[in-house]
């Protein structure tokens, strides 16, 4: 434990008495509340901080927010553990533990610094040159480049955190709680709108927090936090902070990502630890203020070159001096105001290096002030020093022209501290995200929101108003702006004085030469080690789009996006094609602002939230009766129900030749029911089935399969006729919602003129079929008013009744082939019907059987699935030819007849069994004559649906074979190469059992 | 033109890089040419290459709006595969899988392709059968195919949940080991300094505005940059074909829509080959800078914009964690769209059309990055021989009037359900 | 995420609808093969405004004609399926 | 003969009452399942004012427009679609033979209805709800059909701070883990069914 040497005794908003304790990199230090881990850091001294991405050159602090491209850690350990995180952005805990990234073996002794050594051998580019040859060893190489490249470490165990999401519609949402923001949202407040203030930092104020000027003859800060409270005691409007602004996307929604809990070691019991908000707004107002940019010269990534905000908010908010004796280097004023605070807290400022050889009165006034050295038209052309930072730095005259590649006449300066400005980026992020098209202003050199597209406004720095008053003005404009907007009378909002403050005119200066003797790195993306010379590179190789040299350089393609390096590449660019700036134009801004963690992009829709399960009535009968299930669709749907001792497979197995021999019960409550009704149900049901419907009595239910309007067949299921003018449709469970949206859309769209009604009863309904000899038998003890002897309730009959004095419908049909029956109850009774069935049948070995029994019951009758309707069979192939209408109009009737679909060799349906009576037939396998023939083999057909059937007494199975219905008895391979089983097989008729259908009508 | 090698990156070294030349020229358009290719993706540039190449037509031009490989060339997941089950698409995939294992070489061009693997992973058993019919049929067609085991998959995928949050446990995957990744950028600009190296002109911010024709024959172009014109004219447009088509008066089988993709931040190698699910959709894989890069469905409505809406991005991303729970706490770094030529039948067009001399290569859907060398190969043989090589006869344009589709889902005419 | 406003709910999320695609194309009342090619297979796939359906699936389940640009994603107009969208030259206008 | 058949709700395995969650002072929302009742599905022909008339007269009370819920004598309506409503109540009258033209389907057992209240309950909606849920848009007796999460509900605005949500059955437990662990962060307690 250490002092802290580079900490003030006074100033700052951290809290000196409560300190906390923190490890970075092992190492344990002190900070105190109210620092960010790199505030922390510094003030201990500790400047290394990380290594960069290719060269691993030594890091420090670079800037003091979101553009901060160096300082990144991965933070916390174990299951909490984060890479990447910006240590200007996190905020400080007891407790915390950091780690540096990228380096290894430690950060002070990198061996993937040897990269750096040989770095003339690795411009930008290089991979595409080499590491061809030879072309084998294309993995080795590649094995080698992933473990250099990356940075932090994913975490490898399961997230223990959990995340919400919230939506929220407002009239104005301000996006930014600087001055600029902070005026908007009290303007928008005090008219009366629905306001939401997001901010990112853990409080309102933005650059106020880190600077001295005043705002209505207090400190800035002070003002801040009066407002804040003000506008938190409003019922009216929602503050956001340690919130960012994510993304701005369609029709003015605004995501925002709400860091709840990551401010303490871990969230409290049941607070997420993130939150997504969904925001619509109706108007909104970016206040998301400016970045200040660097410099390019030799050495501009040494520890402790840092941007002079970041020292500034380092020296004014956290009272952590970043040097001793520092070189503030910039080419426009707002590096004077910043030098004379961080003098203030301590920092002997060495000189104020100026490129532009005349300084406005104003700014020399406050240098002057403040006892420091200008040295105007002079500039920094490189930094010197070590692993821990910036020793001293060589300056030159300003070159008069930005071709100069080197320049004599050098001096040196010594400083641990080197401070850079070269002027501001307005952060149109946002802007940008909504499709607002930018302009470039000369003047203050730097792009500004031109065009808007959406529904905003920006405000203050972000506009590029840089100064004060004109941030405070223009926020409150733009509130007043989006109420108006929003159809709210805007009210009027006074605008405080503040101290004056000198805007903001860079001396345009893009890279800076070489002095003699030196010829160090001229870093431009600090976080992806992208340097001047990178630029002139992609341009002399023709990457010369701005779009061409992001992705040959990967400029701007960290995590950080370029927020600090972009405008200075894209200048080089432009100078290097002999174009300005607004030709050469910026590359997309895209979401999320900054990186947001998936886990509150997922929200807490993962695992069963992800994809919402379906239950039936029944579900825990067939859970405590230890069925494992399967899905179909949604639904869960029990596979079997093993005895004790018993494997799965025997357990079906039985339960398929229990069916036959006396009786069993299934849970069908999964196939979609659709209740159609109307005067013209039955015209509309003959328009949807290949077969007829006007014919269908009463009482009565039919088989009917339909097509898809490009002829091919899409789903089958029954039709029952209820009542005159009422028919209930089942579908297959995985089609029930496409064909209620199918039926829908041709009753609303096609054929509106038909008067049908369709509602889905699938959830009303609990369906249990009764399969086998003793079905009758059992039903008869359960059901009343029906009568159900064969001649009264005869195949494809309906009934209704009660059951337990509830009302029952009773379908005569059958998948099985037995004799069955399926009845609905209402879901609510759902259980208790299926347990007095079980208990009705008790004498009669009643059984229930799973969905494996009862796929192996429908393949002994040859009866087809999604398997075999796949999307590519026409109702022909599938043997329901006979079933296609000639007297009417159905949907797929033209189509159907096109060449293709009713030409010879197309598959058929069959059915197979294995030619020696008893090998398994190989799932999904392909049929062909010789499986080892030369590649490519021809394909006769396709095995389908395979199953042992203990009812016929040997492996079956259905297929598609070409012509298969002209080849039955032929013998062909049923082959699977990825399983590495070949069966011969002989094509058969797809009805195993009972072809006559005795059974079902018995 | 200098050829690219560890020794020239040497010497060129010593001479700070100052004496590389450019990777393709700048030409102006000529007022004629052989062949115009439209579109100046990883289509149109390697079957301009092709073209030059195998066929000896050197007077070509290729003319893209923007920037090469802007299109979705430059935006999508770099999944390559030859893993299709109807024969119409398997024969074609892998001849295109085929070029990339010799591509690098054969370009001079690094295109950093990386056979890793592409695992399907298979939640339920009609997902299982329709894989390993797909891995039958891939057999049997000279295609690699092998089935993983659970505990396999966990072995190559240590930070896959098996369990899949309880909600899509793996039961088991297919595995074609020769598929993968390769760098996308830079296969739009290896074709691009091939085929300029053969005196292809490439010629960047023209965009055609419509299509001349001579009644039944197209003649040239109008252009952003003059008119110019062409014995022959083929388009490679992507999301954009049922645009240009209209122009020569076309109307296509095609839905334009939008796809997003993603990456997260850099990390260390934690995923090392390509990881599909249909748990939801959702496929996944690290790029050799570290960042995973990650995508699902479209958008599901028509679109020409480049960009999507959060509730995708939200689907994706509870996909990949339910899967992958230990990416939780890596932050989404960027995201972005494309636009994709959706067809009707989710297979692509490489085809001669009504029109005489015009040629079509578009419908990529979710698919066509894979295919780039295959699709230029034999797109310049249809374009140079006035018919189709065998292995895109099926691709064929006039597939839908004749019902010969290559519905490889069976989802019918509905290309959102591609 | 996108906000149609569904005539007989009102402004709703994207979310809640589900897309029904080209609302230009109807179905052929007669026998024609070319007219039932044309309406099964092909679409005009503008790159500019885009009459489309959109059926609100969580809500009121009524299919909605709506008038969107493909490239900004505005919504100009939505209409009950059985009432016309404004003229596309008001709309452009 | 098979004795009476007894209903069972779709949450009975996890129906737990008792507080839960975050629970400081007062729970910020309180979860009760409503049970029993008849609910009929009703639609009617666009055009078809005839039957929708027959039906207010049957039922005694005019069915509410879009987007909104009438009640009376304990029977509430609650519009779904153009001419389509849920109707709830003890005792229903026999609607299909008071309107022969509209169609009826008694879906007592389709929906699970939860009623969420308290202080919380509209911030626990919006976790998962892009509805404009602010007091002042979304008020007592407007209804809604919207997402929560990736579920299909139906939100029945009862006063203030109270809510019955109608979710598909088969979703209705998978829903109740949803509804439970948003819930928790707010304290919440979920009382005996009603
Ligand atoms: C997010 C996403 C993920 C994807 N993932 C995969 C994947 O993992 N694997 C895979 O195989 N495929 C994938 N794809 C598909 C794949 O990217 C494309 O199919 C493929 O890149 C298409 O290449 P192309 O050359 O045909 O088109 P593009 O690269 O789009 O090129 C077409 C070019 O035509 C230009 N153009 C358009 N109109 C004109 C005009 N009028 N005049 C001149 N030029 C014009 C465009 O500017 C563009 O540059 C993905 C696509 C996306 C969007
Ligand atoms: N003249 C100069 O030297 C000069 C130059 C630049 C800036 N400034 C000063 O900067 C200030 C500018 O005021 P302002 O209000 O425009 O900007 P600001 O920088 O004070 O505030 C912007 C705020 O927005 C927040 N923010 C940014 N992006 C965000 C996002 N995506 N989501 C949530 N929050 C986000 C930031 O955390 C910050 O607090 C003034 O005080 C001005 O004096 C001065
Ligand atoms: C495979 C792949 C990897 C990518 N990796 C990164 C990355 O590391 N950093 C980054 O900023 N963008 C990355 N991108 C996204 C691009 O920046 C860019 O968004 C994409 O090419 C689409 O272009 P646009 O956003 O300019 O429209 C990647 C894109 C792809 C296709
Ligand atoms: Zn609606």
């Amino acid at each position: 434990m250490s002092a802290q040497p580079f900490r003030n005794g006074a100033g700052g908003a951290v809290d000196r008495t409560k300190p906390l304790r923190f490890r970075f990199d092992g190492r344990e230090y002190i900070g105190y509340e109210g620092d960010t881990l790199a505030s922390a850091l510094l003030a201990n001294g500790v400047r290394l901080l990380g290594r960069s991405f290719k060269y691993h050159r030594p890091r420090g602090l670079f800037g003091a927010g979101f553009e901060d491209p160096n300082a990144l850690v991965q933070l916390r350990s174990g299951n909490r553990t984060e890479p990447n995180i910006q240590a200007s952005r996190v905020e400080l805990y007891d407790g915390l533990v950091a780690e540096s990234q990228n380096r290894w073996p430690s950060l002070d002794f990198d061996l993937g610094a040897l990269t750096g050594v040989f770095s003339r051998l690795f411009p930008a580019g290089f991979y595409y040159k080499t590491f061809m040859w030879p072309a084998s060893l294309w993995m080795t190489y590649e094995h080698v480049i992933r473990n250099i490249a990356g940075m932090g470490k994913s975490p490898v165990e399961p997230d223990p955190d959990r995340y919400a999401h919230r939506y929220q519609h407002c009239d104005v949402l301000v996006a930014g709680g600087g001055p600029a923001g902070i005026m908007a949202a009290c303007a928008a407040a005090e008219s009366g709108a629905r306001v939401v203030l997001i901010e990112d930092a853990p409080r309102l104020g933005g650059a106020l927090l880190s600077s001295q000027q005043r705002i209505d003859r207090m400190a800035g800060a002070d003002w801040a936090a009066r407002q804040e409270t003000a506008l938190r005691g409003m019922a009216n409007v929602r503050v956001l902070t340690r919130t960012q602004a994510a993304g701005y996307y369609d029709h003015n929604t605004m995501i925002a990502n709400e860091r709840v809990a990551d401010h303490l070691a871990e969230p409290a019991p049941y607070q997420p630890r993130q939150r997504i908000w969904h925001f619509r707004a109706r108007e909104i107002v970016l206040a998301a203020g400016a970045m200040e940019r660097p410099l390019v010269f030799a050495g501009n990534d040494l520890p402790n070159v840092m941007l002079v905000s970041a020292a500034r908010t380092l020296a004014v908010r956290h009272g952590v001096r970043a040097g001793n004796r520092a070189v503030v280097f910039t080419n426009n004023a707002s590096a004077y105001p910043a030098a004379a605070e961080m003098a203030a807290a301590g920092i002997r400022i060495a000189a104020i290096v100026d490129a532009r050889a005349h300084i406005p009165d104003d700014e020399r006034a406050i240098a002057d002030k403040a006892n420091i050295d200008v040295l105007p038209g002079h500039v920094v052309v490189a930094a010197e020093g070590g692993k821990h930072g910036v020793s001293r730095c060589v300056i030159a005259r300003t070159p008069d022209s930005p071709a100069t590649e080197s320049v004599t006449g050098t001096r040196v300066i010594a400083c641990d501290l080197l401070a850079v400005s070269g002027g501001w980026t307005p952060s149109v992020h946002l802007f940008s995200q909504s499709r607002g098209k930018l302009k470039f202003d000369a003047e203050k050199s730097c792009f500004v929101p031109n065009t808007g597209f959406q529904r905003e406004r920006s405000a203050g720095a972000c506009k590029g108003d840089f100064t004060l008053s004109a941030c405070l003005e223009g926020g409150a404009g733009a509130g007043l702006d989006a109420c108006k907007a929003a159809g709210l009378t805007p009210a009027t909002m006074p605008v405080p004085a503040c101290d004056p403050e000198p805007d903001v005119y860079p001396l345009a200066l893009w890279a800076l030469p070489w002095p003699d003797g030196n010829h160090d790195k001229r870093f431009v993306d600090l976080q992806n080690d992208v340097t001047a010379e990178d630029v002139a590179l992609a341009h002399r190789e023709g990457f010369r789009s701005v779009e061409h040299l992001k992705r040959y350089t990967t400029l701007g393609m960290g995590t950080d996006q370029g927020r600090t390096s972009n405008v200075n590449g894209l200048a080089l660019m432009a100078g290097h094609r002999g174009e300005d700036i607004p030709a050469v134009g910026t590359t997309t801004f895209r979401q999320p602002f900054s990186p947001i963690t998936m886990g509150a992009v997922a929200g807490d829709a993962i695992d069963e939230q992800m994809s919402p399960l379906r239950r039936t009535a029944m579900h825990d009968w067939h859970e405590k009766a230890g069925a494992p299930f399967v899905p179909a669709g949604a639904w869960l749907r029990a596979q079997a129900y093993p005895g004790p001792g018993e494997s799965l497979r025997d357990a079906y197995l039985r339960e398929a030749a229990h069916v036959r021999r006396h009786v069993g019960i299934v849970d069908v409550s999964t196939l979609g029911k659709i209740d159609v009704q109307g005067r013209d149900a039955a015209e509309f049901l003959n328009r949807l089935y290949i077969n007829g419907f006007t014919k269908l009595d009463v009482g009565k239910c039919r088989y009917g399969v339909m097509l898809r309007d490009d002829g091919i067949a899409y789903d089958d299921g029954t039709v029952t006729r209820i009542a005159d003018n009422r028919y209930l449709v089942t579908t297959t469970t995985v089609h029930a919602g496409p064909v209620l949206n199918y039926m829908e859309r041709h009753a609303q769209i096609v054929w509106p003129e038909l008067d049908v009604k369709l509602t889905s009863v699938t959830e009303d309904w609990a369906a249990i079929a009764i399969a086998g000899p003793h079905s009758r038998d059992v039903l008869a003890r359960v059901i009343d008013g029906i009568e159900l002897s064969n001649d009264a309730c005869p195949f494809m009959a309906y009934r209704e009744g009660t059951l337990g004095g509830v009302p029952v419908r009773l379908f005569r049909i059958s998948f099985s082939g037995e004799l069955a029956y399926e009845i609905n109850v209402p879901a609510d009774y759902g259980l208790a019907a299926w347990e007095a069935l079980l208990d009705a049948g008790k004498d009669l070995h009643i059984s229930p059987y799973g969905t494996e029994a009862m796929g192996i019951l429908r393949i002994e009758k040859g009866h087809v699935v999604g398997s075999e309707i796949n999307g590519r069979a026409t109702a022909d192939d599938l043997g329901f030819g006979r079933m296609l209408s000639a007297k009417k109009r159905y949907i797929g009737d033209v189509l159907k007849d096109r060449p293709a679909l009713t030409e010879p060799g197309r598959k058929q349906l069959v059915g197979i069994r294995p030619v020696d009576g008893r090998s398994r037939i190989p799932r999904a396998a392909q049929i062909v004559r010789d499986p080892d023939a030369a590649r490519p083999v021809i394909m006769e057909g396709e095995v389908t649906s395979v199953c042992e059937s203990p009812n016929v007494g040997m492996p079956i199975g259905l297929a598609l074979v070409k012509d298969g219905r002209a080849r039955i008895g032929e013998k062909l391979i049923a082959a699977s190469p990825v399983m590495a089983t070949n069966v011969a097989v002989e094509i058969c008729d797809p009805v195993f059992i009972d072809p006559a259908g005795e059974r079902l009508h018995g | 033109m200098s050829r690219y090698s560890i020794f020239s990156l040497a010497r060129n070294a010593l001479s700070h890089h100052k004496n590389w030349r450019e990777a393709w020229r700048s030409p102006d358009p000529k007022p004629h040419y052989d062949v115009i290719i439209i579109g100046g993706g990883g289509h149109g540039l390697a079957t301009a290459y092709y073209l030059a190449k195998e066929h000896g037509i050197t007077n070509v031009a290729v003319l893209e709006k923007g920037w090469i490989g802007g299109g979705n060339t430059g935006r999508n997941t770099t999944i390559v595969r030859s893993n299709y089950r109807l024969e119409g698409n398997a024969h074609f995939y892998e001849l295109s899988l085929k070029l990339w294992e010799g591509l690098s070489q054969d370009l001079n061009y690094n295109v950093m392709f990386s056979p890793r693997g592409v695992i399907n992973l298979l939640h339920n058993d009609s997902q299982i059968d329709s894989a390993l019919r797909r891995g039958n049929a891939m057999r049997m067609n000279g295609i690699d195919a092998e089935w993983l085991s659970p505990e396999d998959i966990k072995k190559r995928v240590p930070l896959l949940d098996l369990n899949g949050g309880g909600r899509f446990p793996v039961l088991g995957g297919l595995i074609q080991p020769r598929g993968g990744t390769a760098r996308h950028d830079a296969v739009a600009w290896g074709y691009a300094r091939g085929a300029d190296m053969r005196g292809v002109d490439i010629i960047q911010n023209c965009e055609v505005t419509a299509i001349l024709r001579d009644g039944n024959r197209v003649i040239g172009v109008e252009t952003t940059r003059g008119r110019i014109t062409a014995d022959k004219i083929g388009t490679a447009v992507a999301g954009h074909t049922s645009h240009v088509a209209e122009m020569a008066g076309l109307r296509m089988p095609i839905e334009s829509h939008i796809l997003q993709a993603m990456v997260s931040e850099p990390v260390k190698p934690c995923i090392d080959t390509v990881v599909t699910s249909g748990s939801g959709h959702m496929y996944i894989s690290q790029s050799d800078k570290g960042e995973l890069v990650f995508g699902g469905d479209l958008e599901f409505h028509n679109s020409y914009a480049q960009r999507g809406n959060f509730p995708r991005l939200e689907q994706v991303t509870q996909n990949v964690l339910t899967l992958f729970p230990a990416f939780s706490r890596l932050r989404l770094m960027r995201s972005w769209g494309g636009i994709m030529d959706m067809t009707m039948d989710g297979s692509p067009i490489i085809s001669k059309t009504p029109l005489d001399n015009f040629y079509i290569n578009g419908g990529w859907c979710y698919g066509g990055f894979k295919a780039t060398p295959g699709s230029g190969y034999v797109f310049a043989h249809t374009i140079a021989q006035d018919r189709p090589h065998p292995v895109n006869e099926a691709l064929s344009l006039n597939r839908f009037e004749t019902g010969h589709l290559l519905d490889e889902n069976g989802v019918g005419p509905t290309p959102k359900a591609h | 995420m996108l906000e149609i406003t569904c005539p007989w709910c009102g402004k709703r999320a994207q979310t809640e609808f589900s897309y029904e695609g080209d609302a230009t194309v109807s179905r052929p009342d007669t026998c024609d093969e070319k007219a039932f090619f044309d309406y099964v297979y092909l679409r005009d796939n503008p790159r500019g405004w885009h009459d489309e359906l959109w059926q609100h699936t969580a809500g009121c389940r009524r299919f909605v004609k709506v008038r969107r640009h493909v490239t900004t994603h505005e919504i100009a107009a939505t209409a009950k399926p059985g009432d016309a969208l404004p003229a596309l030259e008001e709309t452009e206008r | 003969m098979v004795e009476a058949l007894k209903p069972r709700s779709a949450l009975e395995s996890a129906y737990r009452p008792g507080p839960f969650g975050a629970v400081g002072a007062a729970p910020g929302v309180t979860l009760a399942e409503r049970r029993g009742g008849t609910r009929l599905h009703v639609e009617c022909r666009g055009d078809d004012a005839e039957s929708v008339l027959k039906l207010a007269d049957a039922l005694g009370t005019a069915l509410p427009a879009a987007g909104k819920a009438a009640e009376k004598n304990g029977r509430r309506a609650l519009w779904l679609g153009p001419a389509r409503w849920l109707v709830t109540g003890g005792d229903l009258p026999d609607l299909a033979a008071a309107a022969p033209e509209a169609a009826i389907n008694d879906v007592s057992s389709a929906k699970t209805v939860i009623r969420i209240s308290g202080p919380a309950s509209r911030d626990v909606l919006a976790s998962g709800c892009p509805l404009d849920l602010d007091a002042a848009v979304f008020k007592p007796g407007m209804t809604a059909s919207s997402l929560i999460g990736h579920y299909t509900v139906l939100i029945d605005c009862i006063d203030a701070d109270t809510f019955d949500l109608y979710v598909a059955r088969g979703f209705a437990l998978s829903f109740w883990q949803w509804l439970t662990e948003n819930a928790a962060e707010f304290g919440a307690e979920v009382k005996a069914a009603i």
